[in-house]
């Protein structure tokens, strides 16, 4: 095979990984906007908090110790244990279930019926908060995340590849643990909404928060499910772009990835989310290869979107979105 | 009768019904599987007030919103002034002089009700964004005429109060009310009115009425209607047609209507006093 | 004016004396009392704007979600203050809300819609199938249309599907804001009928805001008539009925019998009870 | 009753629809523009300039523009950013390649370019919309500040790729560059927000505005009653981004003097504008100032006391000032969802009718 | 009392590289005022002022401070020194941009107030690859090397000086843009794996940096030829990838570590005494390092200022004559506690910029710090200094500055 066709393969197959991991973040995006009608702007700060916490939980940080240190003079830094993964995970899904049980109960609850643009502005709100919160509960230094999960190459891809094409193709390992999650993810959540009783409230309480609470749907008990599983996703997309970055702000940017993949899939579809990031991926990436160097590079940012954006064109709730109504 | 006469006649109230405005030929139309018209022609004369009726899910808002261009029939022809219509957006349509209310109650919640009735001039007024950018001059003036305008029709359907409340806080039947305003500024030639009196008692009814009486009188607009109150329906209209399952089961004056067995079967039930 | 001892069963639901206040400013509710007998379908009628809907909803605690509050009296239903409660709670209880103007999931399909409205149920889904049957059976129409998006039905069909969605809670008392709204003339009669059935054979309590006077005033046991915010008539169904004021204003009656909609074409003088 | 409008009756329509019906609203807006025009001149100092007036003053533009875009025609817009950069870009190409002209029109030109642009980006909004609409502008966002940042011609070439503001003047006094005087630049800044508020305001209250807020209300619903949406909706955007454009322009020449793109007009850009707005209430020209005045004022007044009065770490500080704003956000949305201008509205409700509490 | 402004920031996408940066600068002014109770008997007031990294508060930090007498800033972010180059110059206070901002600020001539000795981008990217010709017993004749840089005007700055560079030693320059942030790097990396460049030097910033080398990490990229500029060299950019980035190459122009006499005058009158800036935790690491130097700079050239003005109250004015003159020699640095630091350098009128002296460090995953490997190099001032006349005159000629040495 002449050798720019096989690159082009490697470059379409990472930008399928790639694509995964930014399903990742618009899973929990699809989530909530599927429950409440809310653009969550907030996610990606939440998978930043998850990542935080599940950090600080293994190392046996002290929270709030810059806090501390500074009122009562003191220098706490570390409990001066060590959590292993697991329970750090489970751990850090319990408190984002508590910050679920919050955010309702001080802010969803007030905001019932309220339009969209109302309801994304508290979640910027609340990411802001969130934002000053987590800086000061765990500090603002990188912090290295580790729960075990493989990282670089994939020998046997490379390996066999090698012995196929001549040239072996690069994956990560990463990435491909990010996969499975991914797909497990997708499969339970779709079989979740689609055909459970709480699934058809979720998408009732969507389109009509009043008409949900006549019928005696608990807007609180379904929000603060859909939230909770939305931070659990969260945490889930903050292990694995925690893992390549380390956890630092910057992982709240990863919301912005996660963008034209909401779009282009639908904001109302989770296998959407999978298959909106999928070409996303690979678009991003080939038009980098094959066009980039005549541009000057660096246009996956903007491509994305632009690529999103042409699809709406054609299909302007995306490729799985729920159809827009328009009746008089 | 003959209905395709182009010549006016005199109803026994004394007004004149002209010749033939807007007529459907064989209207079909489909959503994926379910046939919401089929195969429907029927006129509107010049200056009568038409009933459209029929059980729920006839087809019968469908009709009005083919006729004002929202949904395109996959068959079939409209004629408006004796020229087929091409196909046309919703927006030319209405510049075309025809105005309409809606079922589901479609005011802009955002605007007060001065400002939602002031909307139903739109089509007439011309001042380019320039002129309105600068105000003083062309556009104020132009303003304040359509003002003196739509203060009439406030006047008219008595709602003077409630000028400056935005439309959000009103009770349905006031809603209702300001709908028919909107439509009214536009001054159509044809106005389409989709249950324009559900919701209401029959006081309110009986106000509706007069104003919808009134407009076909004093400014010989055309109206076709929908109601489900055979009371009024019976009442109002020159001629009724009567729709179901997507077919016409019947078309004539409201004593045909009345008497014809299709109709009391799918509709009337029992024969309405 | 409350007189619930004639009626000498237990009143479920009562109404005292509540004032209503929309987004801080705007007074609507001016102190309305009322009480629905168990059992029995009590009528609440009046004019536009007269506070209907806003009853209802202060009963069944929508209103926060409008930003509107109850700042005077209170609300019980049997034997409980049910101010702070959610509507879920309430839903819980028995008391389900049709509301006014449809308000149908436009995203799910008839079916689902009719199944929201067992959420709060824990039944078997066999009994679920066998109310979902019973829907059907009141309103073929639904069943034709069982997969459309509620969306893209007809205004009568989403009214169809509201009502079937709060009986598919299987719910004690069931307050209906203008069932009829929107309804073929033969489909109202039907409903009516609905109700009078189940109140008769299955209890059902039922309290109803309703335009249609007519009707109303033909199947309930009582009504009362609202002003403006205030309660300006009560009194048992058949007597409303025959009170020569609700004949000429709420039912259209004169003297010499029904008026043609074309005679009134001339302005004329009003009733109002209130000043 | 402190706050009146009875007794206050209108004679003409004309008077009816006025900006101010009421007179103690009038009369509460001309002093306001009389202390803006004689007594802060004389007062300013160049820390209120740069770190209060200016900014509060450049966003206002801006946020009055996009309020067009989303208060009014209900078009949601995250791609504010990008299209302040066309302005600034615009307005560094004009100030450099005609030096001789006033640098007043180079700003009403840097918006006239920038309306095009949001032309441009408009036209997808007929078939895209609500937050899908939001994020696809977020292409016009990223796609214009890759463009900034890759072509040399638009910062002439420098080795920095930064542009910076050559000197120019008004009337013989200095308004960009480094030797400006305070009161100078601040003038200036507040002709063009007057003059900016006064065409929104003559926009919003005859038929185009009528035209943007029924297609936002109902979009379906105006055009069958006869707006055409494409006209309507691509007016908002060109309007709109004519002031964002200006509100760029100033941002870069008068405020900042140098900048780079993805820095200075980043997505961060955006939401913040976007964030005015809401704050501020959509739909409201006084909630465009109120939100500008907010998310400007808000974080100085919090470092000032909490740094500056009791004594914090500025960490420290940083990190409640996050959270501080962030709840105050969530706080004024609980109390009143539509924004700082509904809540005024409220209170002024409240006082029409004080002592009585309905 | 002398005024030193530290614009910070301890927040936002890149705190975790400000943190350090300002408690070593801090730390430093308390060493001087607890120790020495101030320079020449002044104490030293530092004042605070949170930026986030971000222009518009950068502004505001600028203008809340200039007014308390603030001596020199040190703005910290490439865009606020590009604000207030001509600002601060208009204000008559010097803005020392060490190591970042405009590199042509150099010509003293043209920037009166401007100075970023010890070493600008150019001076990096030249001694980088002076580094390799050495690497390679003086010839890159046909090798490849990758630029991989933030797409920004901070990443762009050293293709120009590359593309002349390879043009006299004969190497193959590839440039590889990385958007902002820079989570996402497949792309760039994909293709360093296929032409597998020689080496790879990055000019990178905040996630952009750990991410890169984590990709660099997972294609097997031989950690020796990566190299980083100073501002992708601390140890927050390597610690996330442990001990795969183990060789990790960096430039630098001030020293690592903490074994220095100073750090022990620190510990004693500043972490002990409960004044240390921030946790503490940070003493020692490459960017408290540099805010540290940057502190010390800032003292020596008021101490020259003093001298030369025979003040110890000096204004900014005088401070800028202080920059101007300054000298830093061994023996000072030496005197000070910092024996070695630092390169060697003396500012002129002409010469804002320094000598142009830096130095690679390496990484040491398993002992978890970096060690200089080389000495100090110049840059390749032959090149560089007809860029710099060129676009300081460009600058000068677009602001209407005439250029000159009073
Ligand atoms: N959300 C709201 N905000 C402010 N005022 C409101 C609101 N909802 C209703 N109102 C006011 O409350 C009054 C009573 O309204 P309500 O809807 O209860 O009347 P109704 O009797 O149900 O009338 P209809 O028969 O027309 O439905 C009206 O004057 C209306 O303007
Ligand atoms: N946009 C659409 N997509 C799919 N089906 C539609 C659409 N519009 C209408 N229908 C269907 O077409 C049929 C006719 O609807 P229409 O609204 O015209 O009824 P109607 O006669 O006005 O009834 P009602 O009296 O209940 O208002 C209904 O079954 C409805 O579900
Ligand atoms: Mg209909
Ligand atoms: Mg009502």
């Amino acid at each position: 095979m002449p050798d720019q066709l096989l690159f082009a393969i490697e470059v379409t197959l990472n930008g399928l990984m790639a694509g995964v991991l930014y399903a990742l973040v618009a899973l929990g995006f699809v989530l909530i906007f599927k429950a409440s009608g809310i653009f969550n702007y907030a996610q990606g700060v939440m998978a930043l908090f998850a990542a935080l916490t599940l950090v600080g939980i293994q190392d046996g940080q002290v929270p709030f110790s810059h806090l501390i240190n500074a009122i009562f003079g003191t220098d706490v830094h570390h409990f001066g244990w060590h959590v292993p993964a697991v329970l750090a995970i489970l751990l850090t899904a319990a408190v984002m279930v508590l910050f679920a049980w919050i955010v309702e109960r001080y802010v969803l609850r007030h905001l019932v019926n309220q339009p969209g643009i109302i309801l994304f502005m508290a979640t910027i709100g609340l990411a802001y908060f969130m934002e000053g919160f987590g800086d000061l509960m765990w500090g603002a230094d990188i912090k290295n995340l580790d729960v075990g999960l493989p990282q670089g190459i994939n020998e046997t891809i490379d390996e066999t590849t090698y012995n196929w094409f001549g040239y072996g193709f690069f994956i990560d390992n990463l990435d491909i643990a990010a996969t499975i999650v991914a797909v497990i993810l997708v499969v339970s959540l779709t079989l979740f909404s689609q055909y459970s009783k709480q699934g058809r409230a979720l998408r009732a309480v969507a389109d009509d928060h009043q008409a949900a609470l006549s019928v005696g749907i608990s807007l609180r008990f379904i929000w603060v499910l859909v939230w909770s599983i939305a931070g659990f996703v969260a945490l889930v997309a903050g292990i694995m772009w925690g893992s390549k970055s380390g956890v630092q702000f910057s992982l709240s940017l990863i919301a912005l990835k996660a963008l034209p993949v909401l779009m282009l899939g639908g904001f109302t579809s989770i296998p959407g989310a999978i298959v909106g990031g999928l070409i996303i991926g690979v678009g991003e990436k080939l038009f980098e290869f094959l066009i980039g160097p005549l541009v000057g590079g660096a246009t996956e940012n903007w491509f994305a979107y632009v690529l999103a954006l042409l699809f709406l064109v054609f299909r302007p709730q995306g490729l799985f979105g729920e159809k827009i109504i328009e009746r008089v | 009768m003959n209905d395709m006469s182009p010549d006016s006649y005199v109803t026994p109230d004394g007004r004149t019904i002209g010749g033939v405005v807007m007529e459907m030929k064989n209207i079909t139309l489909r959503f994926g599987g379910v046939v919401a018209i089929k195969d429907i022609s029927f006129d509107i004369r010049e200056g009568e007030i038409r009933a459209i009726i029929g059980p729920n899910g006839a087809g019968k808002s469908s009709m009005l919103n083919v006729i004002s261009g929202f949904y395109v029939p996959q068959e079939g022809e409209v004629w408006f002034r004796g020229s087929k219509r091409p196909q046309m957006k919703p927006y030319e349509v209405a510049g075309q002089g025809i105005a309409r209310t809606f079922q589901n109650i479609a005011l802009f919640d955002g605007m007060s009700v001065l400002d939602n009735i002031m909307t139903g001039r739109l089509t007439k007024m011309k001042t380019g964004l320039a002129s309105q950018a600068l105000w003083f001059g062309r556009a104020e003036r132009e303003e304040i005429e359509h003002r003196e305008q739509v203060e009439k029709i406030i006047d008219f359907l008595e709602i003077q109060n409630i000028r400056k409340t935005p439309v959000g806080r009103l009770p349905y039947g006031l809603k209702k009310r300001v709908e028919l305003a909107r439509a009214l500024a536009a001054e159509p030639k044809l106005l389409l009115l989709d249950e324009p009196m559900a919701g209401m008692n029959v006081e309110e009814k009986e106000d509706m009425s007069r104003f919808i009486l009134d407009v076909n009188d004093e400014f010989g607009t055309t109206i076709a209607l929908i109601e489900h109150d055979m009371g009024v329906v019976m009442d109002l209209s020159d001629r009724v047609v009567v729709m179901d399952y997507g077919k016409k089961i019947g078309d004539g004056t409201p004593d045909e209507v009345r008497g014809n067995q299709a109709v009391i079967d799918a509709y009337l039930g029992v024969a309405h006093d | 004016m409350l007189d619930t001892a004639k009626t000498e069963v237990e009143t479920v639901l009562e109404v005292n004396n509540i004032e209503v206040i929309y987004n801080h400013v705007i007074l609507v509710l001016k102190g309305v009392s009322l009480g629905v007998p168990k059992g029995g379908i009590t009528a609440l009628l009046g004019g536009n704007g007269a506070g209907k809907t806003t009853t209802l909803k202060a009963i069944s605690n929508l209103l926060r979600s409008e930003r509107g509050e109850v700042t005077k009296g209170s609300i019980i239903y049997r034997g409980e203050r049910v101010q702070g409660m959610t509507p879920a709670d309430l839903v819980q209880k028995g008391v389900v809300q049709v509301m006014e103007g449809r308000h149908c999931f436009e995203h799910l399909t008839v079916e689902e819609n009719l199944l929201t409205g067992a959420y709060t149920r824990r039944a078997s889904r066999g009994d679920i199938d066998a109310d979902l049957n019973m829907v059907y059976e009141y309103f073929p129409r639904l069943k034709e249309r069982r997969k459309s998006q509620a969306g893209y039905t007809s205004g009568g069909e989403q009214q169809m599907v509201a009502i079937g969605r709060a009986l598919m809670s299987r719910p004690e008392t069931i307050l209906l804001d203008e069932p009829s709204m929107g309804l073929a003339p033969q489909l109202v009669e039907q409903i009516f009928e609905i109700v009078k059935n189940l109140n008769e054979s299955e209890g059902y309590t039922f309290l109803l805001a309703e335009q249609n006077t007519n009707v109303a005033l033909r199947f309930a046991h009582y009504g009362y008539i609202l002003e403006s915010g205030r309660i300006v008539m009560d009194g048992p169904a058949a007597d409303l009925r025959e009170n020569p004021d609700v004949k000429e204003f709420y039912l259209g009656m004169s003297d010499e019998g029904r008026k043609s909609f074309r005679d009134v074409r001339s302005y004329r003088r009003r009733k109002r009870w209130l000043a | 009753m402190l706050y009146r409008e009875a007794g206050d009756f209108k004679t003409s329509y004309r008077d009816d629809s006025q900006t101010f019906p009421i007179r103690f609203d009038r009369t509460a807006y001309y002093v306001l523009i009389a202390v803006a025009l004689v007594i802060v001149p004389f007062v300013i100092n160049d820390y209120w300039l740069n770190a209060v007036l200016l900014p509060f003053l450049i966003y206002a533009i801006a946020a009055l523009g996009l309020n067009v875009l989303v208060g009014y025609a209900g078009q949601v817009s995250l791609g504010t950013g990008g299209f302040m950069a066309v302005g600034a870009y615009a307005c560094y190409k004009l100030m450099t390649s005609f030096p001789d002209v006033n640098i007043f029109f180079h700003i009403i030109l840097a918006g006239a370019v920038t309306a095009l642009v949001g032309l441009l980006f408009g036209l997808p909004s007929l078939r895209i919309k609500g937050f899908y609409l939001a994020v696809a502008t977020l292409a016009a966002q990223f796609f214009l500040v890759w463009l900034f940042n890759r072509v040399p011609w638009f910062y002439n070439y420098s080795a920095s790729g930064q542009i910076n503001a050559p000197e120019r003047s008004v009337f013989g006094m200095k308004v960009t560059g480094p030797e400006t005087e305070a009161w100078a630049t601040y003038l200036f800044c507040l002709v063009f927000v007057f003059l900016s508020a006064w065409v929104v305001r003559n926009l919003t209250r005859g038929a185009t505005g009528r035209k943007w807020m029924a297609i936002r209300d109902m979009d379906i619903a105006a055009e069958i009653i006869g707006v055409n949406p494409l006209r309507a909706k691509l007016s908002a955007f060109a309007v709109s981004s004519f002031f964002v454009g200006v509100a760029g322009a100033l941002f870069f020449s008068v405020y900042l003097g140098a900048v780079e793109v993805g820095e200075a007009f980043g997505i961060q850009k955006s939401f913040l504008v976007l964030f005015m707005i809401i704050i501020g209430g959509l739909g409201s020209i006084f909630g465009s100032f109120a939100g500008a005045a907010f998310m400007v004022l808000m974080p100085v007044l919090l470092k000032n006391t909490l740094v500056g009065g009791l004594g914090w770490a500025t960490d420290l500080a940083a990190h409640l000032e996050f959270m501080i704003v962030g709840g105050l956000i969530l706080f004024f949305l609980i109390v009143e969802p539509h924004g700082l201008a509904a809540l005024w509205r409220t209170v002024k409700e409240k006082l029409r009718l004080w002592p009585f509490p309905h | 009392e002398l005024t030193f402004p530290s614009l910070s920031y301890r927040t936002g996408p890149y705190a975790a590289n400000g943190i350090p940066f300002a408690d070593g600068y801090a730390d430093y002014f308390t060493l001087l005022n607890e120790r020495d109770g101030g320079i020449g008997g002044e104490k030293i007031n530092m004042i605070e002022c949170e930026t986030g990294y971000n222009t518009e508060k950068g502004v505001e930090c600028y203008e809340s401070t200039k007014g308390e007498g603030s001596l020199v800033y040190q703005p910290l972010s490439t865009g606020i020194t590009y604000q207030l180059i001509p600002k601060a110059t208009a204000d008559n206070i010097p803005v020392h941009s060490m190591g970042y901002g405009r590199t042509s600020a150099k010509n003293g001539e043209v920037f009166r107030y401007i100075f970023n000795y010890p070493a600008n981008y150019w001076d990096g990217a030249s001694v980088a690859i002076k580094y390799l010709l050495n690497e390679n017993d003086g010839s890159l004749e046909g090798k490849k090397i990758a630029l991989v840089y933030h797409n920004s005007a901070y990443g762009k700055e050293p293709i120009r000086t590359l593309e002349e560079l390879s043009e006299k030693h004969g190497y193959e320059l590839t440039t590889l843009p990385v958007d902002h942030p820079g989570q996402e790097q497949k792309s760039q990396w994909l293709q360093i794996r296929r032409d597998r460049p020689d080496y790879v030097i990055m000019w990178g910033w905040g996630v952009m940096n750990q991410v890169a080398i984590q990709e660099a990490v997972n294609i097997r990229f031989p950690m020796e030829n990566f190299i980083g500029i100073w501002w992708s060299g601390s140890e927050n950019d390597v610690l996330p990838a442990g001990e795969e980035a183990d060789g990790y190459k960096a430039l630098t122009f001030h020293n690592v570590g903490s074994d220095y006499p100073v750090f022990d005058d620190i510990q004693k009158y500043v972490v002990d005494a409960g004044l240390a800036a921030g946790a503490g935790d940070q003493i020692g690491t490459a960017l408290y390092n540099r805010g540290l130097y940057a502190a010390m700079l800032a003292a020596e050239a008021a101490k020259t200022a003093q001298e030369m003005h025979d003040t110890a109250a000096i204004t900014p004015e005088q401070m800028r004559d202080g920059m101007e003159n300054l000298v830093i020699t061994e023996e000072k640095m030496a005197d000070l506690g910092l024996p070695n630091f630092g390169p060697e350098f003396e500012v002129t009128c002409e010469n804002h910029g320094g000598n142009g002296y830096a130095a690679v460090a390496q990484w040491d995953a398993s002992a978890g710090e970096w060690s200089l490997i080389t000495d100090y190099m110049q840059s390749d001032l032959e090149v560089l200094q007809p860029l710099i006349e060129e676009d300081s005159m460009a600058f000068a000629e677009e602001s209407g500055i005439e250029p000159g040495c009073n």
